[in-house]
């Protein structure tokens, strides 16, 4: 599988963070102009925290992209600069740019780049407790005229029925994963161009966890791209066409998400698959692996110093 | 009143796979017996305006086991939870551990028992260090007041140091010794939820009642968790009632299921019955397993 | 009976005006969830503008401009100070808009000095009577434009965007912003409303039988307090029913003193909040207020 | 050890001076410090303004004549906004420095203090007219006493307004020691008289007087005494009226204010509404009088002209006269303040009632004006009777303390 | 409600103890030299200082550690004040037994209030004690018997083993001459510091973590085993003993009670201390209430000789309004500029490590957002 494709695409390839943006090899990234995101170099800071540090990802029109990383990595931090809440946690953008549709939105207000297309689902659920599950919807739904916000309601609860039940529920006495639901419908209702996605699956029954898998796929398939955040790496890379691993703050590995699934650092570390040194699959270069095993110490003891003064 | 037999304990080992924590007899005096003890579930219903969120729910955990409550989204486990740690009342039915009824009692009571939980969001005290956040579940052992505090009586200052040590011991074993004095509000999330685990070790339970300990964790972080249960459940010998979706880890490590559908228990049994029962797949697992239900083959 | 009777609809007509200042809070606190402590400066600032404007251009301009002004200056303080003041903690706010207030107030009864101002209105001191009951005119005048003002902020709040905009931004901020939601003109309108409001309310609180608006005119929005809470901190209505119970206890109560003297004479001002305590013993947020929803 | 070693505080280290004058605390070769703690940004802001601007410009004058004593006088003034705290900071601040306290307004500050007042033998004018402020030899209450000036009133109302014995009569009051100083006065008098008082007590907030209207009504009182604050005053009169409740209104001395005129409760005041004052209104045509106010304008064009300016005058006048006799015994000590001031028994006249300083556990004087609002007039009042003695207030047992 | 300084109940390992040790030393020195060189404004306004420091802590007890808004302050002061003198002067208490009494009957009325107190949350409890004032003010206005009225009544001087703290009898202490003030000074400076200590034991020992817990997630602390509604009580009576114990001291110096002292704008000023000092720390209360009592008398004493405030009188900006604006300048400019308040800036001064470095103030906001 290494020997077939250009040397751009083959395996999980590196993006130092020295070396620019994903390589040209693959078509859907290459034009800036594709009207998709585009980030570059990006660095974010927490006051003295480093978060994020010269991160390059691009998601193209159309197209899903899944993030994957440990806790910490920066993953939240990453869809914050996208989404313009870092200021919320005294957080910033320090350098680097993150365009949308050919524009720059890093340093534009929340609600401009909602205003933009981009919307995004927090993590941690975050409904409007003191609401209704309606009003939940409504407040969605505030940047879209009457008419579409109507049709988009029925989507949304066609697709998530028990938030029909509970309309009139107060969505802070809702179960956590009912609220996971309400808190995608609520992304939904704005009918995102650029649909930010940060662990929608977090505490979701596994039957849930599917239905909002084919949703990503649906909405998908009616052109709105994906940036998806996600723990559940197997599903993630199911969905995603390219997939890019954080680790402390960096882009460690990024590629098409059918070879990062396959590469066995990714399964092991992402997809927890036990997999004993001695039976690794045969033809798997040790490349990579091995990149793998370093970089697994190097990423275990910076994550402790990121934790200890 | 306690520490000497602790600190006696196995000299702390570093945090590695198979972690073990110190066993820790009952200190004299706290409440409720010792060792594990049977916890039974008896009909219990509960009523919100215009739903029921559990419908004459029973099952049984047995001294020392890790059981399983699993069900879709809403179908009333942690409303259970809530029950069992007397958040919730029951509006009817009956809760059982060891010799104590715990549907009449306030929450603070049911901890006096020894029954320990983490929540299914993260509640943590932000601002607090991780050890200060872990010395409060030291509250039900210690007896420093508002008067022995203040004064710093001598017998306070035995206490916190005592029990401080005891809390080093848990960090480490739970893997967050390291973070023992930073806030725990810029933790990473996956972080906290184990610093919610430690804190719920530290209230030295014989009951502990996890729900989710593994949402929002990737397959690695989900392994050490598990382990880390497990470990628990080896060294502590208490018995662990635990919500999850992540049906691999309930599968590897739970010695029975219930699962729970609209408030109702559609089943109960050995995971492997359980994950076969076709009512089971129909509610929860879906025929295909689903994208969990790969990470649990593997 | 007929003693009775006048009591009573004096306390409903006072009742109105506390109704409009409470409903100032209750904006405030609805959009923002902080109990906005500046309210009786924006009152004074309100009063004060139509005070001195209406010689020059008559009772109705001036109304308007001292709408204007306290919006303005309720526009201000958020965007000045609240917008910037980045606390976890609404009560730390509160405690922001109590050194506002400090400010305002001080800078005001400076220039309001020692003067009694009257505001011109043309109301006068007219009195309507019902059979044995007479009632100022402006009273009534208030309880109808407090009655048209709270249905109105009831619906709004309701029903237009603009409302659950308000309680969003109130709830979570980052999440409200992650809807689209302009945070900014959100709670700056929120603020500029209130304003208005208060202005309005200072006109009512200040023409007859009130001599005019003077330094201590600011000490009647206290008494807006018992009435936001009792009603329900964040509850339109209940800021109309609390208004006119703490009116009605008042009144009663201070029209009763001899007979009452056995409580100590002036409980009339006492009495509000005892009734405040009882229903918050009874009902912790109020007679309309929703509570927090509890769940882990 | 410090500056403070050599005698600074507090004590009344009596020295004599170059001039074989002995000296006290607050008098030095050249000047005597007097001070003034007063009000000047709380509710009676007005008032302590004038005040403190007549005896700054009373003080003026004398340093201008040459001085006394061949000392100046220097005027320290304190502003506590009606503070308590404020209050007793600022007294323990000029206390040690002063040689007699000129103006002190507020009656529970100075009440706070009385007993620090006492023991400093600090000769202290209160601008507060409560009988609980007798009984002390260093503090000087000027003029009647609030219930004094109620005896009168009540005795005006039923000379001259037709009250009998057998009606009702209302008496509105602040809660305090001025509304229950004033009520004492009103139930002595009715006691005698054989009236009813029908008792509304308030709070200085309160604003809206339509409930205590109608109780009042209710009661079918004849005439209401009002002795609460000039807002309180225009509510009442003005409710009243409009309530068809057309009766005659007196009030004490700081229940009006000129400023009121121009409210719309203006014209009910100026329809049936007296108040009883010991101090002579600016208006009144007697040459010290017409002097004041010409000096007063001079140095303070466009200030208000109300009670506030010959009160004050006539305060830092009683202290000068103290100071001049104390000089004359060649005693300026407190206690040679003291002695030379108790000395007077007939003080004054020209400003005000004349008074007696002889004795201190009763009021200095018994006479009161009755004084009538007029648009026209200086400082908005002119004499609806002139000041007389009631027979009641003759030999009316003042309580004192 | 707070916004805590993190180690709101964590020991400072950072300052050493050897250091920290001299540094108290060194300010009790100082403070034991004052009285023999200020004179008694000095005295007075430091004691007034002293008192509002002691309430102060109190309510930061109650406001910063537990977030339990408290408007009520005043009364507990008024309460404190008044028992002390009917006990003494009516009961023939002792003074120091009064003293004690007073603070305990302080702590007894903070009792009978926490039914509402263990009820209410944030800025309906906050606005509850509103009543506390009001109704207050009412009693002492009206149960004339006991209070005295409007008047208030005298203070009994407090008498410790013989030792009477008043002017007479005369004392001279290396020739400076030791009246009522000079001698209460030390009182007072021995009572703040053990409020302090012990408010710092509080906050740092058992009950000073479920405090904390409670006010970050009421339900956690509950089923970690902490009895909420009793702690709430608990600490709502404690914080009205610190009031009761502000109120003895306040009117030991006034040496005479009024009612209007203990009003409103009182409580609205122990709020404001806490926040320019900095919510849930016992140093915060301490220099926030020092800064808010001493600013007007510092104003008033050198109106003459500070710029753009105007002579009394003359019209312009009074001093009295001057400390007024910069009083409330003040509260805004801390909340906008020193989160964590003065004692927060001193603190972030003193100890710049690289843990602070890299562990910023003030958790995510999901976490705060309570
Ligand atoms: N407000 C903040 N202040 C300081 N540091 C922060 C803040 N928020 C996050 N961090 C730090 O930034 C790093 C990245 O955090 P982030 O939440 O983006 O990680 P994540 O990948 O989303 O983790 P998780 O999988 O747990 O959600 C972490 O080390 C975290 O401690
Ligand atoms: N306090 C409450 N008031 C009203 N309804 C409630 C309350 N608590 C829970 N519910 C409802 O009861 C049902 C069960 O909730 P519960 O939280 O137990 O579900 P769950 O099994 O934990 O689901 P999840 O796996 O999503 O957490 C839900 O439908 C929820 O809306
Ligand atoms: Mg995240
Ligand atoms: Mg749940």
């Amino acid at each position: 599988m290494s020997g077939e494709a250009g040397p751009g695409t083959s395996g999980p390839e590196i993006d130092g963070p020295e070396t620019a943006a994903p390589r040209t090899g693959n078509p859907r990234t290459a034009d800036p102009k594709s009207g998709g995101l585009e980030i570059r170099g990006l660095e974010v800071r927490y006051g003295p925290v480093r978060a994020l540090r010269g991160v390059h990802l691009a998601v193209p029109r159309g197209a899903v992209a899944a993030v994957l990383g440990a806790n910490g990595a920066g993953k939240t931090t990453l869809l914050r600069a996208v989404s313009g809440t870092l200021r919320f946690h005294r957080g910033a953008i320090t350098s680097g740019t993150v365009a949308f549709g050919g524009l720059r939105i890093d340093g534009v207000a929340a609600a401009a780049v909602v205003r933009r297309g981009v919307v995004q689902v927090p993590e941690g659920r975050r409904v409007f407790a003191r609401m209704t599950v309606a009003e939940n919807l409504r407040a969605g739904a505030l940047g879209v005229p009457g008419r579409r916000a109507a049709a988009a309601r029925e989507r949304v609860l066609e697709l998530f029925p028990v938030l029909a039940e509970r309309a009139h529920q107060r969505a802070g006495l809702l179960s956590g994963g009912e609220q996971q639901m309400l808190a995608i419908g609520r992304a939904l209702m704005a009918g995102p161009s650029l649909l930010l996605l940060d662990e929608p699956t977090l505490g979701l029954a596994p039957l849930m966890a599917a239905r909002i898998a084919d949703t990503v796929r649906q909405i998908n398939a009616q052109g709105t791209s994906v940036l998806l955040v996600e723990q559940n790496a197997a599903m993630a890379l199911a969905l995603a066409e390219r997939a890019y691993v954080l680790e402390v703050g960096e882009v460690a590995l990024s590629g098409p998400a059918a070879d990062l699934a396959a590469s066995d650092e990714v399964r092991r570390r992402y997809l927890g698959v036990g997999m004993p040194e001695t039976d690794r699959p045969v033809g798997t270069d040790l490349g990579p692996g091995h990149e793998g095993h370093e970089r697994l110490e190097r990423h275990e003891r910076t994550r402790l110093a990121r934790w200890t003064a | 009143m306690d520490g000497m037999t602790h600190r006696r304990g196995v000299p702390r080992t570093p945090p590695t796979r198979r972690r073990r924590i110190p066993a820790r007899n009952q200190p004299v005096g706290t409440v409720g017996g010792d060792g594990p003890a049977e916890l039974v579930v008896g009909e219990v219903t509960v009523r919100f305006a215009g739903l029921t969120a559990l419908d004459a729910v029973s099952f049984t955990v047995a001294p020392g086991s890790v059981h399983a409550l699993i069900g879709p989204n809403g179908a009333g486990k942690s409303t259970c939870f809530n029950v069992l740690s007397g958040v919730y009342r029951a509006t009817s039915g009956s809760v059982r551990f060891g010799g104590a009824e715990l549907t009449s009692l306030r929450p603070h009571q049911v901890a006096a028992l020894g029954v320990a939980r983490t929540f299914q969001n993260i509640a943590l005290s932000p601002h607090l260090t991780v050890r200060d956040n872990l010395m409060l579940g030291r509250h039900r052992l210690t007896r420093a007041g508002f008067v022995s505090a203040g004064l710093r009586l001598p017998s306070a200052r035995r206490e916190a140091v005592r029990h401080g040590a005891r809390v080093a011991e848990i960090a480490e074993f739970a893997g967050v010794g390291d973070a023992l004095s930073i806030p725990v509000g810029l933790l990473p999330y996956g972080v906290q939820k184990r610093v919610e685990l430690a804190r719920a070790l530290c209230m030295e339970p014989r009951l502990l009642l996890l729900d989710e300990p593994v949402a929002g964790m990737n397959g690695g972080e989900r392994r050490e968790m598990a382990d880390l249960i497990e470990s628990v459940r080896e060294s502590l010998g208490i018995s662990i009632l635990l919500v999850e979706h992540d049906m691999g880890m309930v599968m590897r490590i739970a010695d029975a299921v219930t699962v729970l559908d609209f408030g109702r228990r559609i089943a109960d049994g050995p995971p492997e019955e359980v994950q076969r029962d076709p009512e089971v797949i129909r509610a929860y697992l879906g025929d295909f397993g689903g994208p969990s239900g790969e990470r649990g083959e593997a | 009976m007929a003693v009775f009777l006048e009591l009573l609809v004096n306390g409903i007509s006072v009742g109105a005006v506390y109704a409009l200042i409470a409903l100032g809070f209750v904006v405030i606190f609805k959009a923002t969830e902080v109990v906005n402590f500046t309210h009786a400066s924006l009152l004074l600032a309100g009063g004060y503008v139509i005070a001195r404007l209406h010689p020059l251009i008559g009772f109705w301009a001036a109304l308007a401009a001292g709408i204007a002004a306290a919006a303005l200056v309720g526009a201000l303080v958020e965007f000045l100070i609240l917008r910037r003041a980045h606390v976890g903690s609404r009560g730390v706010l509160a405690i922001v808009t109590i050194g506002v207030d400090i400010l305002l107030t001080t800078e005001l009864t400076r220039q309001i000095g020692t003067e009694v101002l009257a505001l011109g209105d043309p109301w006068g001191d007219r009195v309507l009577r019902l059979g044995p009951v007479t009632v100022a005119e402006t009273r009534v005048v208030a309880l109808a434009v407090a009655a048209a003002l709270i249905v109105a902020f009831l619906l709004a709040f309701k029903f237009t965007g603009w409302g659950v905009a308000m309680r969003a931004t109130a709830e979570d901020a980052e999440t409200a912003a992650l809807m689209g939601v302009r945070l900014g003109r959100v709670s700056l309108s929120a603020w500029a409303v209130a304003g208005a409001l208060a202005a309005v309310a200072a006109m009512f609180l200040c023409v007859f039988p009130t001599p005019g608006l003077d330094r201590g005119t600011t000490a009647a929005a206290m008494k807006a307090f018992p009435a936001a809470i009792l009603g329900g901190l964040d509850s339109t209505t209940g800021a109309l029913a609390g208004g006119l119970i703490v009116g009605v206890t008042e009144t009663l109560m201070s029209g009763y003193q001899s007979e009452l003297a056995f409580l100590g004479r002036g409980i009339g001002d006492a009495a509000p909040f005892l009734v405040m305590i009882v229903i918050l013993l009874l009902r912790p947020s109020g007679l309309f207020g929703t509570k927090e929803p509890a769940r882990v | 050890a410090s500056g403070k070693a050599t005698g600074g505080g507090g004590g009344a280290g009596a020295a004599a001076g170059g001039d074989g004058v002995k000296t006290g605390p607050g008098v030095t070769a050249t000047t005597i410090t007097v001070s003034a703690l007063t009000d000047l940004t709380g509710p009676y802001a007005s008032f302590g303004k004038s005040q403190t601007q007549a005896q700054q410009l009373y003080f003026d004058q004398v340093n201008a004549g040459g001085g006394v004593c061949g000392r100046r006088y220097e005027l320290v003034v304190r502003d506590h906004g009606y503070d308590t705290q404020k209050a007793v900071a600022a007294y323990t601040e000029v206390a040690p420095k002063s040689a007699a306290i000129a103006q002190f307004i507020g009656s529970p500050m100075i009440t706070a203090l009385k007993q620090r007042i006492d023991g400093d033998k600090l000769l202290t004018i209160p601008m507060a007219w409560a009988t609980t402020l007798l009984g002390s030899r260093a503090i000087q209450v000027t003029g009647t006493t609030y219930d004094v000036d109620m005896i009168n009133a009540v005795e005006f109302l039923t000379k001259e307004k037709g009250i009998k014995s057998g009606d009702r009569i209302g008496h509105l009051y602040f809660e305090g020691d001025y509304g229950e100083s004033s009520l004492n006065g009103s139930k002595y008098a009715a006691g005698k008289l054989g009236l009813q008082i029908v008792e509304q007590k308030i709070k200085a907030t309160d604003q809206d007087m339509s409930a205590q209207v109608a109780a009042f009504k209710a009661a079918g009182v004849k005439a209401v005494l009002v002795s609460v604050g000039p807002r309180q005053t225009a509510s009442l009169v003005g409710v009243s009226l409009a309530k068809g409740m057309d009766v005659p209104f007196v009030g004490s001395n700081s229940a009006y204010a000129p400023q009121l005129l121009a409210t719309p409760a203006g014209p009910a005041l100026l329809k049936d509404f007296y108040y009883v004052s010991a101090g002579t209104p600016v208006s009144a045509k007697n040459p010290a009088m017409q002097r004041l106010v010409a000096d007063y304008q001079a140095k303070y064009p466009g200030e208000t002209l109300d009670s506030g300016v010959p009160t004050g005058w006539s305060a830092a006048m009683i202290v000068d006269e103290a100071m001049r006799k104390a000089c004359e015994a060649k005693d300026l000590t407190r206690e040679g303040v003291l002695n030379a001031h108790r000395s007077q028994s007939t003080f004054g006249g020209d400003l005000g009632t004349p008074m007696n300083f002889t004795f201190f556990d009763k009021p200095a004087s018994r006479s009161s004006y009755v004084l009538k609002p007029d648009k026209a007039a200086l400082g908005g009042a002119v004499v609806f009777r002139e000041a007389e003695v009631s027979e009641l207030a003759k030999d009316y047992p003042v309580p004192v303390g | 409600m707070s916004e805590p300084t993190p180690t709101a109940a964590t020991p400072t390992r950072d300052t050493p103890r050897p250091l920290r040790a001299a540094l108290c030393i060194a300010v009790l020195a100082g403070a034991v030299a004052v009285p023999f060189y200020l004179e008694g404004f000095w005295l007075q306004a430091g004691l007034f200082a002293m008192s509002a420091a002691i309430g102060a802590i109190g309510i930061n007890l109650l406001t910063g550690a537990t977030g339990q808004l408290s408007l009520g302050h005043a009364f507990f002061l008024a309460v404190g004040a008044y028992s002390y003198v009917f006990l003494s002067s009516d009961l023939g208490l002792p003074t120091p037994l009064a003293a004690v009494a007073a603070v305990i009957v302080a702590g007894m009325s903070g009792g009978l209030f926490s039914p509402i107190a263990g009820r209410l949350k944030g800025a309906y409890l906050g606005i509850a004690t509103l009543a506390l004032i009001f109704v207050g003010q009412h009693i002492l206005f009206n149960a004339e018997p006991v209070t005295g009225g409007f008047n208030g009544r005298p203070v009994p001087p407090m008498e410790l083993f013989g030792f009477v703290f008043a002017d007479t009898p005369e004392l001279v202490v290396l020739n400076v001459p030791f009246g009522s003030l000079e001698r209460l000074w030390f009182l007072g400076i021995a009572l703040l510091a053990g409020a302090a200590v012990f408010a710092r034991g509080v906050l740092r020992g058992r009950p000073g973590l479920a405090m904390n817990t409670i006010r970050d997630h009421e339900i956690a602390a509950g089923v970690m085993g902490v009895p909420v509604a009793r702690y709430r009580a608990g600490v709502f009576v404690l914080s009205s003993m610190y009031g009761g114990l502000a109120g003895v001291l306040v009117a030991l110096v006034f040496q005479q009670v009024v009612p209007d002292y203990f009003g409103m704008l009182l409580s609205l000023d122990y709020l404001a201390m806490i926040v320019i000092g900095g919510l849930g720390s016992v140093a915060g209360a301490v220099v926030g209430a020092a800064f808010v009592s001493l600013l007007p008398q510092l104003l008033t004493r050198y109106s003459d000789a500070l710029p753009l405030v105007a002579e009394p009188g003359s019209g312009g900006v009074s001093p009295a309004e001057t400390a007024r604006i910069l009083y409330g300048a003040a509260v805004v400019a801390v909340v906008l500029f020193l989160p964590g308040g003065l004692a927060g800036l001193a603190t972030r001064l003193g100890r710049v490590r690289l843990k602070e470095l890299r562990w910023a103030k003030s958790a995510p906001a999901p976490a705060s957002r309570r």
